[in-house]
Formats: C-alpha cells, structure tokens, sequence
C-alpha cells in the first residue's frame, strides 16, 4: 500500500483499538478530507475526527489538555511552515509538562504535520524544520520514510507516553511498500534500520532523503562503491549506537534531508559522530541538505535546492577522494 | 451596522466596476482552462465568484493606497492595477513575474501598485497591514491599506492580535474579510458560533459591517465609507462581504463537500451576470456595450498569456540572489 | 450583560470566603515580608488584592473542576486546595514542592485538587483549559473547567483561538478573566480600546458578564451562574472580574508608573477589609470570630513556611527526572 | 558602562539620528521600562518608543509591515521563550520577503530578545533558542557577549538591510566594559573577535558562553594551557574563516554555548570544523552547552545546565588527553 493508506490505516487501527484516540485539525473530516485522515470520520464520526478553525495555536493548545486528561489526541499541522504558530504550545506546554510538575501531568499527545518541499508550492509552503523540535528537550521527533515505518512508527507516537512530532512528506505519500496490517504492529522509537547493507560508506538520512540515498547507492554500485543505507527514523531518540557501528565500519559517512543543511539535523549528526569516532573516519562527514535559501516556485529551481541522488553521489565520491572537497560544503 | 447605499455610484465608475470584474473572471477563466488541460502548469487558487469585492477595491482605491492579499488574490491583484503579465508570469515562473518566476501563485507583490504582500499562511497578512498602516500614519500620508483575507482567517490569533492593534492606534485600515462561506473544505458555520464575521469587531472597538458581497455597488458604498473613515483620521473598519468561491478551494477541488443546493444557490447569485443585467437595465450599457468589455477581457488576457507563454522561465541563479540583501551573507 | 447578584449566599459560604481571602492574604504578606528580609529568595507575583476572585472560586468549584491558572495564581491555587505546603515548597525550591521543587513558582500543578496548569507564557492557558474542558465533555462528566488570566492575556492570539473554539464546541468552560487594569507596567486602556473585556464575547458568540472583582458575592453570583451553564451542556462565559493587584507586577516592583491617585483608590477598595465589614454588619461574623479567622489564617501560614524550610531542597538528580517518561530517551 | 545602557546608548543614538528608527514591544516605555530602553520614550515620546499590548505575533508582524515602507523598526520579544508565538511572522514574512518579491520588498527589522537562563525564573523563561533561527535562511543571528559589542552590534543590526535577531543575555545586563560612545560606532556583523589569544585550544563561544569561556581560560592557564577564546558575535553570518584559521592553529576547539548543547549552533559549528580540518586536528571538537533538561528553577539545579568554566575546563582536558573522553557528551 501507499504511505498515505499506511497511516491512514495507523490512524484507523487506533482509533478502532482505544478509544482515548480521537483527531482533530484543519480540514481532517470527510468529504473534505483527502490525506491520511480521508475516511476516517465517516467510519467513527465527527467526534473523534475533528474539524478545526483554522487555529494551530490552541489545536495543540487542545490537544495537550485533552492528553492531560487521559486522551491520546493526533493533532494536524497541515503543513509543516504553519508550525511556528504553534510552536509556543509544543515547546513551552507539551514539551516541559512532565518535567515542571515533576511528573504529576504529561501530554502524550502526537502531532502530525507534513512537509511540502518538492512540489512548486514555494517558500512558505515547504519548510522541514524538525531540527527545531529535536533542539527542544522533551520531545520526540519521527520521521518515517517508507510505508511499513509510517505504520509502525505512527501506532508507536499514539501510543508513546511522551509529546511526538509526526513528520510526513507530500512526496513520499504515493509511494508504494508491503505493510503488515496487523493492529499490533509497531516500531519502535529510536531505532535506526539499516535499509541497504555496505561496507565502504554510510549514508545517513531518514524521510525523503532515503529515497535519494538508495537512489545514490544504486548509481554508486555501478561504480563498484558499496554504500550503506542507514534510515535514523526518529531523531529524538536518536540511535547514536546505530550510527557509530555503521561508521565505525565504513569509516565514510554522508548526511542526507531536505531540511536545510545549515544548523540542521546533519549538524548534530556530523557533530556525534566526529566525537565518537575520531581518529578513525577515512574523510570528514559530508552533508546533503537543502540549500541555505527560501524554497523557489519553479521546479526547475526547486529541484536545485534539495538533495538529489546525484549530489549524494558526488558527496559520496568527496569522501573517496574522488573529487575535490571544494565542489562545496553543500553537496 | 449596515452600509448605507444611498451613495451614488457614477455610471462611468459602474462600467468601470464591470471592466474590472470581467477582466478578473477572464483571467480566472484562461487560467482555469490551461491547468485542466494541461496547457499550463502552476498550483492556484481560484476566486472565480469573488469579483465584485475586489473590483470595487478596484474603484475606491487610490494607486498609492496599499493592500495585503493572499493565496486567492488574482482579483485583489487585478483590481489594484497590478499587471496580468507579472500575475500570470509569477503564477507560471517567468522571468516575467512580479518576483521573476521565484515567489510562485503565494507571493505577488508589486509595490508600485501598492500591493505589498500575498501571503500563503493563513492569517499573516493582517499584522503585516497593521506595520504599513502605521508607516502611513507616522508619515502623515493620508493613504490607506487594506488586508484582505477570508472568513477562516478570522480564526486565527494573528487576527485578533492585529485588529486590536489597530482599533487601540486608530490606524487607517480596512479589515476586509472576503466571506465565501468555506475555508478549505470546512464551511464558515462548522468553525465559529457567530452568524457574521462582523460582529468579532466590537471585541476591539472597531465598527463592523456586513455587505453582500456579490453586489459591487453595495460593497463600494461600504469601502468607500471605511476608506474615508481611515483616510480622515477615523481609524479601521472590519468590512465582512459575503460571496462564494465557484472553483472550491484550490484548482481542481471536486467540492463534494458542498451540498449541491448550497452551490446552485450560490451560482445562481454569480455577481457579474447579476451586474450585467443591472447596468444594462439601468441603461448604463448597452447590450453591445457589454459584450465589447467581455470581449475586451478576454483579449487582453490572452494578450497577457502569450507574451507570459513567450517569457523565457525564471533563472536558477536566482537562488544567489534576494536570500539576503548581499549575497555574501550566505553560508558557504 | 450583568451578573444577577439576587442568588443568596449562605452565610457558612461568606464566612468561608473569609476564610479563603484571609489565608489568600495571610500567604502573600507572609511571603512578601520574608522575600523583602531577604529570608525567602524565590521570584514572586503577587495577588494581593485580587483575592475576592480565588475565594469566589474556592466555594463554587467542586474539586473535580479543573482550573489553568498563571504565575500570579497565588490565590487561585489557595482557592482550589493546593496544601499551601505545596505552594511555598515549589515556590521555594524544596522537596514538598508541587514538582519536588524544580518548576518553581511558574509551573505549579495538583491534578488532585483539579489544577492541571500554571504557566508562565501570558495567554497560553485558555487553548489547554479547552482540552481539559473537551476531555470532560467527551467523558460524559459534568465538571466545568475555569481558565484564569488576566486582562492583558485577552490581547493573545491565543485567547482568541481557545474563546472561539469553546464557543464553537459548547464547552464547559469559564474564560475568568482577573481584569486588575494593568499588564505588567501597562494600563489596560493602553493595550486595548474596548472599556470592558466581557466586550470580547459577543465575537465568539458566547455570553459576557462583568462583574466587580472585589465584591467576592458579586464574583460568587455572576460565577455560579458561568458553573451552572457549563455543567448543564449551556457552554462557556467568559466572566470578567474587575480588580486591581496592590504591590504591582512582581514583588519588588516599585510601580512608578501607577498614579498615585489610582493606587489610592484601589487600596480604598481592598476586597478584604470592605468584605469583613460587610460579614459584620450582615450580623454574619463577630469582631472576635473574624479576628479569629485571620489570626488562623497567620497560623496556618507560618506552620506551612516552618515545613517548607525544614524541608529540604530539590535534589539535583531531579535533573534526571521527567524529561521523558522514560530517562533512557535523553541523548547522551 | 554596563551592557544594558551600551545598549541604552545604541537605541538611543539610533533614534536621535534617524527618524526611520522606532522600538515597540511590550513595557518598554517610561516609567515602566526597566531595560535597555529605559529612559528613551521620554526623550523621543511615546509614538517613537511604542508600548504594545501582549501580542508578539503583530508587534513582529507590525514591524514588517513599518520595515518594507522604509523604516527601521526594532521589536521587543521582552523573554526569548516567548519568540515561539512570533515564529510564524519571523520566519515566513521576515525572512523570505525579499527572496519572495525577488528584491521588491524587504523587512530590515530587529528583533531584540532576552535570554532569562540562570536566575531562576525556570522552564518556560530561560531558553536559548538562536538555532532556531540560524537555520531559517534570510535571518541574521547576533549574541554580543560585551558592552562594547553590544553597542556595536546593535547599531549594526538597526541599520542592516536584512532581518535581525539580536539576542540579548539577562545574566550579561549588569556587566561593565569600555564602550566607544561615538554614534558612528559599529561592528560589522559576521566578524568573529578574539577575546583572548592562546596556542593550545580555542574555546568558541558567544553571548554569555565567552565569560564562562574567559573564566576556563584563565584556569587553564594556570596549569599551562594556552587557551584562545574566539568569540563568534554573530552565528549568521557566520565567520568561519576566523574559526579555521584558530582551529587550524590550536588543533583544538571546544563549542560553548548556553543554548541546549543537542543541536544547538555548536554541532554545526562541530561539524563545519571536522570537515574544514579534517586530519588537521589533535582531538574532537568537544561541545558544552546546556544539558538536555528543561531547565529546572532551584539555582542549585539550574547551575548545572549551564556551562560553567569548570565543565569547560573539562572539556579541555578532554581535549588534552588528560581525561577520559567518557566524562560525557555534556561536557
Ligand atoms: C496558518 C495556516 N493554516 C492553514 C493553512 C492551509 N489553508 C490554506 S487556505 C485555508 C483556508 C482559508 O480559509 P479562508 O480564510 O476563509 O480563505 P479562503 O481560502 O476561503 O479565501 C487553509 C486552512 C494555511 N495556509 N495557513
Ligand atoms: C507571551 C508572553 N508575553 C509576555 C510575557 C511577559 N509578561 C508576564 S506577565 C505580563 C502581563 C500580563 O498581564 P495580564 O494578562 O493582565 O495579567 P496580570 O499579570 O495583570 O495578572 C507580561 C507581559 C509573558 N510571560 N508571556
Ligand atoms: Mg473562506
Ligand atoms: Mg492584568
């Protein structure tokens, strides 16, 4: 099934199984519905598929009240660029709960969001910014890049008894992969998967950026260059074990996201792991993020500005010494 | 409160308003035709039913008063003079463009005609009016600013943190909210209490008035009354004008959740046929007269899209440039 | 709209009003004086003055009802049953804490007492008490939650949001504001062009009283009447409260910006003093019983404090504690 | 003087020579002010130095607005916490303006921000949140951590064509230092400082991390450690060629910074290090930043959050090979 229907089917299964699940968000209930949320009201009514005013502030202002009080609340963030609006409650209500009343309340509560970059929407329609969420202590932050971890990752954020940011992406929903259908399916949270096995270098990604990993990888077998494909899937927690045996191995490592590169998921990643494994990487840690700019309309632009398989690969061969270090630090 | 409608609308000045409308149905028309075929592509957001609004914004607007508008601003644009080659050139990336093909459908600005901003976020625009209203005030220039924006939009906090703001400095500001009954797919009754968006305007202090949309004549009367309110010195006005969007959300939206009656009904209130029979009645135009303006659209809208079609496509090395005001600032 | 002041209050529940505003009074002056000595450190915004509200709430709220209040919520966590060890304890950094200490005075919570929530962030409880109030509704219960804030906080994008959702939802919600005319240095008629934040309502379509905040059988009428609605499915008031605090926004603050004739007449119109006459020409209490009710209230104060510092402070392993459920999440 | 009335001086200079200049934000005029802008609305009248109501997301949004007709706005956001409800404003108007209009429009506003760590105030007013904003393209990011800078800075980023965040530092207000007083003074924004010369390490830092960082030095240099301290003064833009060319020479860097360590400005700081001197350095780059806690309220438990010149003086060691590099990942 597509990644859209595998979390449709999360959020199905979930709210089928406990009823402390409920959805609210922007646009979530039928007839309008038309992502993952599509035909989920229908099936258990308006109560527990919520449309909202168009108010991100108190839909996770809501939602966390709600998570006080025993409810599991998936909140929507339709698009990840509206995040800032709410950002406030995720950061100073949901995140610090647990710590300021020393574990008297919590908000267990997921927020779903989705990233637009990729599909001509523009600057303000295109932002990937968990790299904000993961700088904020409490919090967890997930991004799946294949159906079967939407799944699986989606019914562990419901279920996690910790704040989730649920990061999805436009590009990724039509794509396609076996997923188990069984309600009790799950994946754990903080546990990287290695989606490619190699032995000459690490490519480090999760979401989107896997995709132009594997893509990376193909087109470096063909040159004879091994690549290792290492899916983080959430970096709050983050697998740092995970990381630092694959590199450890390869001694080569290469970053990947769409988020911008600059102060970005990679830094802290390329930071990790230049810790715990110096003295023994054969190339410094490269990164292929986004472009330090404002996401351009045209797809010819925009296609310049996020990371391709072929900036992997000539980040790839930078870490061979197959290319100058100087073709830049983005990729 | 409701404007009053006694203010005579001159019969140039109505011609004027149907012009406008036709230009603005047109340009949605062509554009509307090219993306279902194929023709073009771009992502927009059609206001295609919403014309009367921005036409007479067209009329009651001085060059130099100034707007923020949105996502569904092709007839706030075209209203306030803002080029359709720099429209369609942004909306289909052409060098062409107001920003030359790199801020896309969301972010038509054109400052000499006054527009200042488009905003894809819900809600930003009306702080952002608030800031320009108070740079007219502080410079004593006796022009005014509009925010347009929808019904949604006055769910958001931005919202109310901007009408305050502007009813506490007494700016010169018209709040238009743009009521067309659906935000997205969610209709305007399943996200707030009230029956008219006009009454959140006595929680600020700021009068409130509620306008048929579809009516041109009625919404200039009511515009020109808030824009002389805020000209002279008398401060902001929430102007709710009630409409409907024909295209649904965005270009494409099947619309299956508008009860079909809910739709004839509305097209049935279609403004510019309305207006058309109104100024042929009343002897405005002839029937000639007004087939000459449809036409007249029609022609400078394809005029527009050939020379756009002709444009070459926005630069890549227009990533190096406008991140900052020099390019050096950027990370390596 | 104004409060209906014809329900009569037993005089066990005026005397218990007392009660609460003199413990209410008794806690702040104990602190107060303690952190002027220099022998209590702990940041502190008093409510002195405001205490007719908090009472108001201590004998129309069940337990069960729940209550968001802010960093100035002396009175209102007093009034909801918080141990006042508790209170002192977090305010003081000590392991009797409501948090064991390590949230301090902004960030107090007792679920058990039914407050789910202080925060620190002006405006960013209503959007959480319509959560709370959401979960009770959607659990069939009939507790009623209450969000308490202030007058400057109806300036936030977020009240706006909470106060339409609310409204939209019918919740069981009273928006309470403390309206005590300033926001930290600000005067409300600086921040806002209403005269009256009940004035709010009507753009969320829910019903809006003011009432006088010092009169704590004013506050008990025009709230009871907000509990009743919520707890019978009637959905929320907002209720304002008007009020003033007497030692300014922090304690410490010099209130230089406070006429002096304004201050003079807000001390004129102390809820406590007015109250105690009241009780005693009602024939409710004698001299001597409310004597005894404030030398009891001073008791229970200093016996609080004597625990609070004997008690010893927040272990700094709290440090791993809390931040997840699970202390394993933490990176390195 | 003391870095709140250098800042004093900047803001005041800035209205007495340019009309374009006016400050809004909440409680920041006479008689309530109390900070930095203390004093100035008597001088230049309330319509100049403009008290708000509580409403950070349109006194940002406002400022816009006054910025792109040509004036030169500063807004208060009085605790950085509270940046959160004027993200939105910030990072999609603000920000991208100028890319969006292709150069038609712009916002050259700042905004200045406190950051209330360290005095007990707790969770929700303490945050160091300038990753945030490093990581949004078309802002620019500056933390004086001296009076002198301060000044400097400020003047700067009043008069900058681009949007500025300027972060300020409670614990810094009182500090004392030489400060021109000419109004022409100002310090180029993207120019790294030597606060101290050394040959052995090179502490990074800015804001208050550069008196912690003054602090280890001068311990360290009693046990013979040589300890250059380079203070970044703006973390966009960001001086990277002052960085290597330190780092190149000591070999040694240690990032220190208030802000929450775990992607915070120092792992991309660590991470441009470890590729620019990759093979060239005698050790990790090590960071000390906040601990990864919502910052708890007791000074006893707050003060070990931040980093202190002996969690530095660790580092350092670390560094040295003099002690064991699994002293942990916070310094
Ligand atoms: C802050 C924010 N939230 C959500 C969206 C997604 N969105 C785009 S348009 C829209 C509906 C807006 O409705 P309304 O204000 O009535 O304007 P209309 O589109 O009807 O003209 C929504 C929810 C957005 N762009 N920004
Ligand atoms: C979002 C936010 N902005 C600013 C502040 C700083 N601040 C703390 S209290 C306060 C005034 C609040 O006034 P009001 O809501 O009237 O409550 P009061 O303090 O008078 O009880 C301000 C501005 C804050 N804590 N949160
Ligand atoms: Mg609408
Ligand atoms: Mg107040």
């Amino acid at each position: 099934m597509t990644m859209r229907e595998a979390l449709n089917l999360a959020l199905d299964q979930a709210l089928a199984h406990d009823e402390r699940v409920f959805l609210l968000g922007e646009d979530i209930a039928d007839p309008g519905a038309s992502g993952p949320t599509k035909g989920l009201s229908t099936k258990y009514g308006t109560e527990r598929v919520l449309d909202t005013p168009i108010s991100e502030s108190a839909i996770v202002g809501a939602a966390i009240g709600a998570a006080m009080e025993g409810f599991r609340p998936v909140a929507e963030i339709m698009i990840m660029d509206f995040i800032g609006i709410a950002a406030d409650q995720i950061i100073n209500n949901a995140a610090k709960l647990r710590f300021m009343t020393g574990g008297r309340t919590s908000a267990p509560i997921t927020v779903r969001t989705q990233v637009y970059g990729g599909i001509g929407t523009g600057a303000t329609h295109s932002q990937s910014l968990e790299a904000w969420f993961m700088h904020v202590p409490g919090l967890k932050v997930i991004v799946p890049s294949t159906p079967r971890d939407g799944k699986g990752l989606l019914t562990s954020a419901i279920f996690d008894d910790d704040p989730c940011i649920f990061v999805e992406t436009i590009r990724l929903g039509p794509q396609r992969g076996m997923v188990p259908v069984d309600p009790g399916f799950s994946i754990p949270l903080g546990e990287a998967d290695v989606k490619r096995p190699g032995s000459d270098v690490t490519l480090i990604s999760y979401g989107r950026g896997v995709v132009e990993a594997l893509g990376a990888a193909t087109q470096l077998e063909a040159d004879g260059v091994s690549a290792e494909v290492l899916d983080l899937r959430t970096l709050v927690p983050l697998d740092v074990a995970a990381m630092v045996e694959s590199v450890g191995r390869t001694t080569r490592a290469v970053v990947v996201h769409d988020a911008v590169q600059f102060a970005g998921p990679g830094a802290e990643i390329a930071a990790i792991l230049q810790r715990e494994l110096f003295g023994r990487l054969s190339a410094p840690v490269e990164r292929v993020g986004a472009r330090f700019v404002p996401n351009p309309a045209p797809p010819a632009l925009e296609s310049q500005v996020y990371p391709s398989a072929q900036r992997i690969v000539a980040a790839v061969r930078r870490t061979l010494g197959l290319e100058s270090a100087k073709t830049g630090a983005h990729g | 409160m409701t404007a009053d409608r006694t203010v005579g609308v001159s019969p140039e000045v109505q011609r004027r308003l149907y012009e406008l409308m036709t230009l603005m149905k047109a340009a949605d028309d062509r554009l509307s035709k090219g993306i279902a075929s194929g023709e073009l592509q771009c992502v927009y957001w059609p206001p295609r039913g919403q014309e009367a609004i921005a036409a007479a914004m067209g009329v009651c607007l001085r060059r130099d008063d100034q707007l923020v508008t949105n996502y569904r601003g092709l007839h706030d644009l075209i209203g306030k003079g803002v080029p359709l080659v720099e429209i369609y050139g942004e909306m289909l990336g052409r060098q062409t463009g107001s920003s030359r093909g790199k801020g896309g459908t969301m972010h038509i600005a054109n400052p000499e005609c006054g527009v200042m901003l488009s905003t894809g976020i819900v809600g930003a625009g009306p702080p952002v009016a608030v800031g320009l209203a108070m740079a007219a005030q502080r410079k004593g220039l006796d022009r005014v600013t509009v925010a347009s924006f929808g019904d949604g939009a006055t769910n958001t906090g931005s919202f109310h943190e901007a009408a305050n703001m502007a009813a506490l400095w007494d700016l010169p500001l018209v709040l238009l909210c743009q009521n067309n009954q659906y935000a997205e797919m969610t209709p305007t009754e399943h996200t707030m209490k009230i029956s008219q968006v006009a009454h959140r305007a006595g929680g600020y202090g700021l009068p409130g008035v509620r306008v048929d949309g579809n009516d041109p004549l009625a919404v200039v009367a009511a515009l020109t009354e808030a824009v002389d309110r805020g000209r002279s010195g008398g401060g902001p006005t929430l102007l709710e004008c009630v409409t409907f969007r024909f295209r649904g959300h965005y270009f494409g939206d099947p619309m299956a959740y508008i009860p079909p009656e809910r739709l004839a009904a509305a097209l049935e209130a279609d403004p510019i046929p309305r207006f058309r029979s109104r100024l042929r009645l009343a002897g405005i135009c002839s029937e000639a007269d007004l087939d000459e303006i449809e036409a007249a659209a029609v022609t400078a809208v394809e005029e527009a899209l050939t020379a756009v079609l002709t444009a070459p496509g926005a630069l890549v090395d227009e990533l190096d440039r406008d991140v900052y005001a020099d390019p050096r600032n950027c990370p390596a």
